[in-house]
């Protein structure tokens, strides 16, 4: 599947803050280097890959629809919110849209800090609001070759987004 | 005004886009909902539990109450499954 | 620097389980993918990498000692607890030994579930207690070419493991 | 018994590793403890502050009360700066 140009958001300050929202996939090692190579002042990264599931063998892949524009949008000002909130050293968040197989990779969000709790608690704030601020929306397609449901939104994933209010 | 719809929404109504010219005594997010959900059957379906659409002006999250004078873009999607 | 033969502990039980203690660099796409590739169950794989920082310009490099034999063991003993307490898919650690330059990853933490609080909460839990459990220390080599202290233990990090309890 | 040290520990004592003979009357870490510290300034350096000793009993962590019979291997060390 050709890739569609990746779209980069890199916000002024200094938090380096990489936005981008992609068909193709990511690399966790190159992302980490362009995050924190060259820089001795980072002394942890908390990274969150999310991969898309069988679940349990029923699923051919998941498709997921975006909101152009604003999908980097919402998650350049949901970085924005962790860099104010935690002392950041960069954060990366990439999002794929399209067609995914299951165990293929669907979203990275990387925290860098120079202790972990900051990072930790970032990528789990970064991930806990691109579930339920991202626009970006998943449907079901089946290894019997149908079209499924669009998968329904999670109240543990708003009750997780609730905890850092 | 230029109206967009994501997700069963945008299934729903059978559109990802349209121009539309709103009467002037449509003024919030919410009022905009039930004048579309007249529209036709489509609409209707997509409409039928406001409660659960999300909205945007021009790309930014807003709630219903939010008056819609002066946005461009106006979104409508269910709520957000990515990540 | 030769790499020294790496230490791999495979724990018996449905959680795989990799402990190793190394001089050599690793790389976190190669460990990602021995985790998660093939697999359609996984959900989430949280990782944590900590790097040597130059505290402001100040040090050369680290030197990490370590007790061979008791890191691995204590460390598994560690992943162990974790994969009791959350319904973990996979865990990885790794921890180096020897002299680290400012910039270079000193220790890799990866946890891995179907769903992402999990990880993330495992990781975080094997962190908080490599830090304090795992049988290593650090010193300090200076930039003006004389060996420095042996690091201090900080409280918070044993505040951080006692959340835990 | 076979003894280690580690980190500065090891240092004061000048020594990784070595074969003492314990006499009977040492039964717990913390006799240990209190039995090397006189053995000369080095272990009394290294014990000084016997509470932030840690201590492992065959490469698994205990604390000062526990016995010492049975024991291959007794390791004492500072708090551990790892991760």
């Amino acid at each position: 599947m050709p890739d569609a140009p990746a779209h980069v958001t890199d916000i002024a300050g200094e938090t380096p803050v990489i936005v981008r929202v992609q068909n193709g996939i990511f690399d966790i090692a190159d992302e980490t280097a362009k995050l924190a190579d060259g820089r001795a002042d980072i002394g942890a990264v908390v990274s969150f890959i999310g991969y898309c599931r069988d679940e349990g063998g029923r699923l051919a892949a998941l498709e997921l629809e975006h909101y152009p524009g604003m999908a980097e949008g919402e998650i350049a000002r949901i970085a924005n919110v962790a860099r104010e909130r935690w002392p950041l050293l960069g954060v990366t968040c990439i999002h794929r849209y399209g067609k995914i197989a299951p165990g293929e990779p669907i979203v990275l969000v990387l925290a860098a800090s120079s202790h972990r709790g900051a990072a930790f608690q970032a990528a789990e704030f970064l991930m806990d609001f691109m579930k339920t601020r991202a626009p970006f929306w998943k449907r079901e397609h089946l290894k019997d070759g149908t079209t499924g449901e669009w998968v329904e939104h999670k109240d543990t994933d708003q009750q997780a987004a609730d905890r850092w209010a | 005004m230029r109206l967009r719809y994501f997700a069963w929404v945008r299934e729903r109504i059978g559109t990802a886009a349209e121009d539309l010219d709103l009467p002037a005594d449509v003024v919030t997010v919410a009022e905009l909902i039930r004048w579309l959900a007249r529209r036709d059957e489509g609409y209707a379906a997509a409409f039928a539990e406001p409660d659960v659409i999300r909205a945007a002006l021009d790309q930014e999250h807003v709630d219903h109450a939010t008056p819609i004078a002066g946005a461009r873009e106006v979104a409508f999607f269910p709520p957000m499954t990515g990540g």
